[in-house]
């Protein structure tokens, strides 16, 4: 350790999952001891068995454990920990648990609480990254407060525009407006969905950038402004702005425009005093045009695919940032080496997409060359209701894109997961696609897939045509 | 927090296994109408027949699902061993990282990976009082203080039973239930963890 | 070896076995009765006669979904641990390119990953005539020849039953038990593997 | 297809186990149809599944299955396969097999036959190396034919000697002899362990190296003369001359070294006309001289390794160039980046090595960063007791060989293997090791490790010290 005497002997993982799993491998390789807290159904999980510790903080209901910060705290202080990371999710962009982590002087992984609640409002955070530089979609820089004022503001930016909510995230409060006399409804639906989603009915308007791609940029940033950023990934594949399948690099970034992308991100966290790893999201438009959308101050479920293809450990990062170690690195040493895909592994039906729950009674995973799985699951586990669906991540690292779809494609043919429903097959289509394989995608992709796949999607043809 | 509050003493709500509390228990508690949700669409009439449908045919489990509706049941009848027993996590192969003391000093027990201990098999018929929070459990109101209780201790409704710190806050817990105490599971001291049996009472 | 040597008939090493090979079955073949499909919605009726169905054949598991309706049923008594300690191979669970036909224009099965059809269980009691190696299987010694045997056909212990050809040898099968033919069943022309079932015999 | 117009539509693999699984996923890539054999009691094995098409051969034992040649090439002839793979083992160096299969028209995807039976006997292969260029230890060229020549052959080249069988491998027919007095002795009980072992008791003596190093360089060549190294793997790790454990790059080879080595590889193979993938054997002495020991004319156990630093498909590259594709590589195409280390996991006692087969009743395979798993076992499967007892392999890959090792040791740590007894604890004291993690390891290491262990090992023992 060079600088700030923070070594951590022992870190708490507020989360579980697969990505309790994946901190915990990282920990031990550093040789960290680790804290598993878990809900009274997660006995069995394997971030429990993995830790060095584990402690049940509750019943099966989120609110009552994985975001139940006094159970959580106490447990911290009870192992005496040095440190907590969050994961993704839960508690990972809680600025107040951050907080109250400072307070307790247990080192949060993560920025700075007043990094996450700035980057948590969205008006805020538009706010901010324009005043950094960052290019943003024409738009309200306030939530509007009225009719009159969304439909002058519509006008000025010009239709399609979309409504959004300031608190808000994963589709809700949102709504495409075609035309002035869509407004109104759009305003209020939006506003109420917001208001029951986030408790917050604020909401703001933004020119609607037709079928975007969505690319994001992973930057690491330490605490004595040193930051560097690896690359982009493209996330396009969503279906109701839930990624299914994320990629690195994206077919369309040319050195240049990777570079002043990348380069602007960087500039922003350092505006913002930035610290840990981060990502910046973009929507591309169809003449590689980037506006900032958001930023997530946490780990990333697809970070995989950027560790596949610079050969980093982005968690490790992460630690060695909060253990107050600086960068390391310089840009030069960022090095992209082939192509990787992850693939998302849900317990859904792939038609329906109704979550589907139980036991897993034959199980086995892909093996061989550039093939990664990130899973919490094991044989005769019992997949519980209780939480996000995702079982495990697929991610498969080739020469090409070509290479790595072939390699996905066996990968999933191979992989097996009986006595429940899963996504695989959704997935197996997708390397199918003629568009897909040409890498001729953008956010519509999904809903036009599925369309020609003759599937019923009204949920997600809602929430992005009208 | 470690600094900011003084000692106060809050009463933490707390369920016991008499009354079932069906969402808190997970999987591997046995109440039948533990899954389903009142939403609108249920007519309660036919859940009711569904579960006699389910018990008279011993099932042991029923799901159905419905265009954003579903149910899903599962009768009890004893402790499931499919749940927790036919398939636990596998045990991790090397010991070694598990079983060394920790060298911060902390209270971590010395076999991590469940801080609870669990009640013997023989004390089955025992009415079980579990802690409801995760904290530092005290038997006494000060280290020089008499126990709340000793075995053979005879508890009411709201005997104060022990004491649970969670972040400062000292939590006291009552019986809410009455009889004997026959069994203290923890040492003074310890920590614990949500739904770690604390004290064994004989109605 | 393909344009080497010229048909020469042979004789191979034969093992037989008195029951049927139970672990032919494979993985696919559960019970026929599984995928009924009822009105998409809730019949209480209905619902019961599923259930009298469950009891009868003894199944332990159902499950139905179709246009967002679904039902899943498992009866309790036993959980069978069996499932989870002798698992087969799981199945793959991508069927396309098993079933895809080859475009070789080969003579593979239709159902790849398993050459064997096998002898179902109604055949229990008979003595089975399993392959004794790879190859071609020929009820005859020619194309225009009789057959070796048909259903009826009473066989002694050096009765030729079939040929197998594998690299061009033509390979005799002979009996080596004494009964009548009552199950043929592989085609001719077909390809065979070891073990496979050949003929059913009755003693 | 440029070349040969050779494209394959269907392969049979004339394996089992895990490298048969490992050759179906590279087939599934590459879009080649796969057919399986197995023995009856490998019904349930995963390669039998993946595979397109399958067909059991014969009973358990392999003399009757998987080294039944008229069973293989009737099953190749009835689905009609372009080509066979041998995998390792069983049929893979028999140039006996290849030579049937080039009689019937079906590609054996590996050498020449010629080539095959060339490098199959020691003494045969010495010489051929030794006029290709390559340094060979101090020894006999031909058999020894009698006491008194051994003894003036012994003389010559100095003692410590090594008695050997012609025909051997895997430690049997090996004696070391440190003085004249013991040579008569050793020369009759390698010569009847030689005959016992390969039907052929003739020996040859060689120059007995102290505590060398086992590198090996791996090549690819096509059928057009041209031929690149992919660099090297340190194999010193061994127990009765099998490997345990294989790392990419050596610690103690030079570019300077490696090159020079590879380069002399390469020309060997361009005399002998070696085409597809192998491997050359080198000892490496305290002195970093390097003698030629043997060839292995089939993919490695260990290929995995290389394949970790290079990025390469060593098993794609067999096929397309059995396909008649020329190499499509230069030498300076090879990027080796960062280390990688393979554990072979055995179901084996990891302190009697006594196998261990059975039911798995609990299994789980570590994921995350630079984890790589090739294994054909899963929960439920029975490990039966017929054949190798290697069940999974595992390879980690990270910038550092220090990051590799606790990379490998977390793996192994998180993995769970129940049922039967596996190498596992074995491999993960290893790691531990501090001669090991200095690197300085040679061919004795597992005899001085065993010894430390408080392990007796008398056959090791006897092998390497007379």
């Amino acid at each position: 350790m060079s600088a700030g005497n923070r070594k951590f002997r022992k870190i708490l993982i507020a989360n579980r999952g697969e990505i309790a799993c994946r901190i915990i491998w990282t920990c031990k390789e550093m040789g960290i001891r680790t804290v598993a807290v878990h809900s009274d159904v997660d006995r069995d999980s394997l971030h429990v068995r993995y830790a060095d510790e584990a402690a049940c903080i509750g019943p099966a209901p989120s609110a009552q454990s994985y975001l139940n910060i006094p159970a959580i705290i106490s447990t911290a202080e009870i192992f005496n920990v040095d440190a907590i990371h969050p994961g993704y999710g839960f508690l990972a962009e809680s600025s107040y648990f951050a907080e109250i982590c400072e307070a307790c002087n247990i080192k949060f992984i993560g920025p700075k609480a007043s990094v996450i609640r700035l980057m948590g409002d969205k008006v805020e955070a538009r706010r901010a990254m324009k005043a950094a530089g960052l290019p943003i979609t024409p738009g309200s820089s306030e939530p509007v407060t009225s009719e009159e004022e969304a439909l002058q503001i519509a006008r000025e930016i010009g239709f399609p525009v979309i409504v959004k909510a300031a608190a808000g995230g994963g589709g809700r409060g949102m709504r495409v407006v075609r035309s002035a006399d869509e407004l109104g409804a759009a305003l209020e639906t939006a506003s109420t969905e917001a208001a029951a989603a986030f408790k917050d009915g604020s909401v703001f308007l933004e020119r609607f950038i037709d079928k975007p791609r969505h690319i994001e940029i992973q930057v690491l940033a330490d605490e004595y402004g040193d930051c560097i950023h690896l690359g982009e990934r493209e996330c396009s594949i969503q279906r109701r702005h839930q990624k299914l399948l994320e990629e690195a690099p994206s077919t369309v970034l040319s050195p240049q425009l990777r570079a002043e992308m990348g380069a602007a991100a960087v500039n922003a966290c350092k505006k913002i005093g930035y610290s840990s790893a981060g990502t910046f999201e973009f929507l591309l438009d169809q003449d590689n045009k980037y506006y900032f959308m958001e930023m997530n101050t946490r780990i990333q479920v697809e970070h995989a695919v950027t560790e596949m293809v610079t050969l980093a450990d982005i968690v490790r990062n992460q630690i060695r940032i909060a253990e107050g170690e600086p960068l390391g690195y310089t840009q030069d040493d960022l090095m992209i080496v082939g192509h990787a895909i992850e693939c998302r592994i849900n317990a859904e039906n792939p038609e329906t997409f109704a979550p589907s729950p139980g036991r897993i009674t034959a199980f086995n995973l892909p093996g061989g060359p550039g093939v990664r799985v990130d899973t919490y699951v094991y044989a005769g586990y019992m997949v519980p209701p209780f939480y996000d669906s995702m079982i495990a991540k697929v991610i498969t690292h080739a020469r090409t894109r070509d290479l790595a779809i072939a390699r996905m494609k066996r990968a999933l043919e191979v992989m097996v997961i009986e006595g429940i429903k899963t996504t695989i097959p959704l997935h197996l289509k997708i390397m199918d696609d003629p568009k897909f394989r040409a890498g001729d995608i953008s956010t519509g992709f999904m809903e036009e897939f599925l369309a020609s796949e003759g599937q019923r999607n009204p949920i997600s043809a809602n929430a992005s045509r009208a | 927090m470690k600094d900011s509050e003084s000692q106060s003493v809050a009463k933490v709500e707390r369920k016991t296994r008499e009354t079932v509390a069906p969402e808190s228990q997970g999987v591997r508690e046995r109440n039948p109408s533990r899954q389903p949700k009142p939403e609108p669409s249920v007519n309660m009439d036919e859940l009711r027949e569904l579960i006699a449908l389910l018990r008279e045919n011993g099932l042991a489990e029923f799901e159905l699902e419905r265009e954003g509706f579903r149910v899903r049941l599962r009768r009890g009848v004893e402790y499931d061993p499919m749940e927790t027993r036919a398939a636990p996590a596998p045990s991790t192969p090397t010991e070694a990282p598990k079983t060394a003391a920790s060298a911060t000093g902390s209270p971590a027990p010395s076999h991590p990976g469940a801080l609870a201990q669990t009640a013997a098999s023989e004390d089955q018929g025992l009415h079980i009082i579990e802690s409801p929070i995760v904290g530092t459990f005290y038997r006494s109101r000060s280290p020089n203080a008499e126990p709340f209780v000793k075995t053979g201790s005879k508890v009411e409704h709201d005997s104060v039973v022990c004491i649970i710190e969670a972040m400062k806050l000292m939590n006291e817990i009552t019986a809410e239930t009455h009889g004997e105490v026959v069994k203290i599971y923890v040492e003074n001291g310890q920590p614990v963890e949500y739904g770690q049996p604390l004290f064994g009472i004989k109605k």
